[in-house]
């Protein structure tokens, strides 16, 4: 029996709901070496800024009980090179490639998608408004729904492409950010981001990322993921992509019954780099063997009590 | 060249002193691939925490057995448990990952310097340069006389062996950078010399600042926490003296010793 | 060499900083057959409220990688048996007794503190402002700032004893909340209380919780802890009392380097009873073994850079 | 009777089926104390993946050799590591925990009921009774064959003993309630006669209903998840007729039957 299991993001139709996440697959051929990148639904590449940067110093990443913190710091090629550079690298391949972007301010993510709106290769836009760091008051845009609204606002004018928000799960109330994004057309909402932490080198005393705080990743923030989808998902009717701590594929029909339209796979793919393929075919033998002919059923059927 | 990730059951394990182990295991394809300075990146445990792959440095690979030998000091938690592996159980590893040592056919002299657990990847380099017949100057320095062993083989191959220990309990008292001190102090001439240095990197920058301005190449083999171990996650950041940031993993671990910034 | 383990939280002494945090060590007793709870600096006794609560209905606890959910319900006796049953059992301990108190308005809170200041068996006040599902709109007392300041303001008018405010990290700003507590009255803080957390059978489809979402505590969290007391502590000089994930003595470190005056141990609490005091005399032998006279002298001495 | 917190080692560990396994550990103080019904709640592993204990019936107590029987099924991610065990190894085990079977000295005929791993407990129950002198009915209902075992040395005791197999592969075919319903509908009395049950929650359930009304005492063994297992975290609560709340690790695990709400 053949399973389809495409699914549908705002206009964007992904021939199967896996994809990796932002800065845990590189520009999307990095893993070139160990399978094809075609396999998978989409990638999501690293969030891309107007001018090059050199990334936080080091060091940059720590671990923590069924997690890891980085604070990388937005390291990447810009988007000039990302476009003369990166995205050549990934024609000819059979999956979506969604450009994830971040700027200082909402002028600039405008400026960016205006920038890659036109260009074949970019199928989708994923707006990464949950670094801070970025802002003067130290927040990023996406913990204020007002911020939020003029991101995507900006965003919204310069592109017909699908615009999916990335939202942070550091906020108080998450549901109104999401309303914010979803009110000044986003088309879907992907969550979460990572989860504020840090951790201390007892022999030094010192932080173990340079820059103190950074964000935590990994299976320790499943559970948070999945009630930060919970939430969104009783309170609106848009697509979401479900990310966060998702190792295997029952990780992943977890986000599935909750909500989530498709996943993103993060800090597996540095344990794992067939890990997304791993995935997804466990996702085709759970529907192969209960009979399941299209994916997008499960969607939702979380069970809940009367 | 491929880079393998694969399950590769333990052939051996010894302990060498209470806190350092060897550890053999058969992986024909690693075995035959891995050079001198790469590494393999180590899945210690099937639950997630550890989460992360621990990465250790080739310290032998045995192309006829298909087998490369870990040396590891026991430190926290991943090391713990690779320890209480037996024989017949497996782990999962990535390599060889990292460019390793640029090795050329010259004639000239290779001054190997380790410190501590830097004779890990050093071993295999002192092999490899033997087999390309290579005359070899090895210095070496642990904290204690325990530390030190497995010379036979490469006093029986002709190399120069210094000896450090900073109990002074075998070879000079101090550092392996105090040998090599004495060693600049009482060569005529550098030429036709090659430096490699394994270690910790208060040795490195060590090291660095006594070569300074000298007419000696040395390539030393750097160590930063590790996520992907393959260039992915930019997380292995080391700044170079130009200022920008390269990531040990996949533009080193090995970087020419004046390149790199040990002060940030 | 004797360590003077003793700190100072408000106007109350803990002869040592080890304390065992609210709903993980019962009322007191309950662990007295593997060990004296003297040993302790202090118990944090389960949440009380007016009445007596019967809790969620069940299941009420699952686990995560590196964690745990829990949805108990704020199941207690309520005020006047805690005061009549619970209360004399302590009588006689030599640590400090804490009482956690959490109400359905402002003005409950008070009357909770009120009814227990007399009595010479409670010490101290935790005032426990995170619990969601107990007011109207859903959200806790300490996701609001002046819910905060009215509920501490309740407290504060009615007890001479130390008011430690217990926080949420379920907050976008949480320094704010933290200085809303401070300026009514608070004498100290004490965070993290659990992170919103869920999860799902994928056999049945059904959440793990029957009520769907609940509070994920554990070593998966200390990163998160770790991250909010730093927040609060670059921002506030009041003492803080550190929970989340402890697990071992050198995670107890890290929280004092940051900043902590005190500890509290949760949930390791179920999985070794005697973990507790293990991590004392993990803390005694570290400064033991490094010199250290007094204890106090090392908390908020981490190294960061210039 | 104190509860004890001890690291156990393993005196063998056997396979019964593909998924079910037979553990013996040497501890010899809950061996000595522990009671039919009771648990031990053990720490399968040093990391925090997986995180809390894990509870098991006492399948079986030697007071003389100073060991416990655990047996399980392999579920998840905490018996796979409890099997990849070897002997030598070795476990921390808190226990006895909760309140086993109430056994009197009484004649009367006892009356158990196994459905699956319900066996756990259950053969210690009945080894027990034997001692005791008491005679025995045993109901035991499995998925297959394969999974019925152990049962000589009850046969040669004298127990009368009933097997159904959910695919007819031995016994009749059918749960073990069905056994029950066929027992209550041939019994002419119910006198003298005490039931004791334990497995799956559905399984409870009917027996429960089967049973309301008829002058037969039951006594359940319950299941719940569990954090402390000692009545602390107020997490395995089940819910009562009553409308309250008890807890399955210090109120139970074994509850008067018809005093169990199994509909929320
Ligand atoms: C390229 C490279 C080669 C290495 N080769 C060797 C070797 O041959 N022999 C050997 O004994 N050690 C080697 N190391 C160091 C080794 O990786 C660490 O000692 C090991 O990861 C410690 O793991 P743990 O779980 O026991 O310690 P923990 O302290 O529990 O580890 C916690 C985290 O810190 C990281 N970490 C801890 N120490 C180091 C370190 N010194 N360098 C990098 N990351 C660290 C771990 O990988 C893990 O992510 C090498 C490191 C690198 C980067
Ligand atoms: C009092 C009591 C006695 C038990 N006796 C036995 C026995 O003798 N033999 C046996 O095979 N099993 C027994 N169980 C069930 C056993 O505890 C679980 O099968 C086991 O915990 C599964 O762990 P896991 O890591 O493999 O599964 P996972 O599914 O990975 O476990 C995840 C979590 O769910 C809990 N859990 C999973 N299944 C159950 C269950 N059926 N009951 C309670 N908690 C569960 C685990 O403890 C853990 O916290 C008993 C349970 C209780 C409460
Ligand atoms: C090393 C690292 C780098 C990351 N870089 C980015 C980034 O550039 N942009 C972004 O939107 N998210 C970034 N993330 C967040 C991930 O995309 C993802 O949201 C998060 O890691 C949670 O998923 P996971 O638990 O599966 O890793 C990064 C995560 C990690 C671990
Ligand atoms: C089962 C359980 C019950 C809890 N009950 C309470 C409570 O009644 N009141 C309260 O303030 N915190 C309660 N907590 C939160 C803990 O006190 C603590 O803040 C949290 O668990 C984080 O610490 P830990 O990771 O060490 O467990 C409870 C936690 C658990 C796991
Ligand atoms: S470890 Fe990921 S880039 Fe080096
Ligand atoms: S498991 Fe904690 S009360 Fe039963």
């Amino acid at each position: 029996m053949a399973v389809d299991l495409s699914v549908r993001i705002g206009s964007l139709v992904l021939k199967n709901p896996v994809l990796t996440a932002s800065g845990t697959f590189g520009y999307g051929t990095e893993y070139s070496e160990y399978f094809d990148p075609s396999l998978l639904g989409g990638i999501v590449t690293k969030t891309i800024t107007l001018e090059p940067r050199a990334g936080n110093p080091m060091p940059r990443i720590a671990e923590t009980p069924a997690g890891m913190l980085n604070s990388i710091g937005l390291a990447n090629v810009g988007v000039e090179k990302y476009i003369t550079e990166k995205l050549p690298l990934l024609e000819g391949l059979d999956t979506a490639v969604i450009a994830n972007v971040a700027g200082n301010t909402a002028e600039e993510y405008g400026v960016l998608v205006r920038r890659l709106s036109g260009l074949r290769r970019v199928d989708a836009f994923e707006i990464n408004i949950s670094c801070p760091n970025v802002r003067k008051d130290g927040l990023a845009f996406g913990m204020d729904a007002e911020a939020t609204r003029d991101v995507v606002r900006c965003v919204r004018s310069e592109t017909d492409k699908t615009v999916i928000v990335k939202l942070t799960p550091n906020v108080t109330d998450i549901v109104a950010i999401a309303r914010a994004a979803v009110e000044a057309g986003a088309d879907a909402l992907s969550l979460i981001n990572t989860v504020l932490g840090m951790a201390v080198d007892i022999e030094t005393r010192r932080p173990l990322l340079a820059r103190v705080t950074g964000g935590l990743s990994g299976p320790a923030i499943k559970p948070i993921a999945l009630a930060r989808l919970y939430q969104v998902r009783q309170s609106l009717d848009v697509p979401l992509i479900g990310i966060g701590g998702i190792m295997t594929a029952g990780d992943a029909l977890e986000f599935f019954f909750t909500g989530a339209t498709a996943v993103e796979v993060g800090t597996l793919n540095f344990i794992d780099p067939l890990g997304s393929v791993s995935i997804l075919s466990g996702l085709v033998r759970y529907c192969e063997g209960r009979g399941i002919s299209s994916f997008s059923s499960i969607i939702g059927t979380l069970v809940l009590e009367s | 060249m491929k880079t393998r990730i694969a399950s590769c059951p333990i052939i051996s394990q010894e302990s060498i002193t209470d806190r350092i182990q060897r550890l053999v295991l058969h992986c024909p394809e690693i075995a035959g691939a891995a050079k001198p300075g790469q590494f393999v990146h180590v899945r210690v445990h099937p639950s997630w925490d550890p989460l992360l792959r621990r990465p250790f440095s080739v310290h032998a690979a045995d192309r006829k057995n298909g087998s490369i030998a870990l040396l590891y000091r026991v430190i926290g938690k991943g090391t713990a448990f690779l320890r209480s592996l037996g024989n017949g159980a497996s782990v999962n590893l990535m390599g060889p990952l990292g460019n390793g040592f640029r090795l050329d056919q010259s004639r000239s002299r290779a001054l190997v310097m380790a410190g501590g657990l830097g004779s890990a990847p050093a071993f295999f380099l002192i092999d490899r340069l033997l087999e390309y017949g290579r005359p070899v100057i090895f210095m070496w320095g642990t904290r204690s006389a325990e530390e030190i062993f497995g010379l036979d083989r490469f006093r029986v191959a002709g190399v120069e062996i210094h000896l450090a220990t900073d109990d002074g309990s075998l070879g000079r008292a101090g550092t392996v950078t105090g040998l090599l001190e004495a060693f600049l102090r009482e060569s005529k001439s550098l030429k036709n010399l090659e430096g490699f240095v394994c270690g910790p990197e208060p040795m490195l920058a060590a090291v660095q600042a006594l070569v300074a301005g000298k007419p000696l190449r040395v390539q030393a083999c750097l160590e930063e926490r590790m996520a992907c171990g393959t260039g992915v996650c930019q997380g292995c950041a080391v700044r170079m003296q130009s200022g920008l940031y390269r990531m040990v993993c996949s533009d080193g671990p090995v970087f020419p010793i004046e390149e790199v910034d040990f002060g940030g």
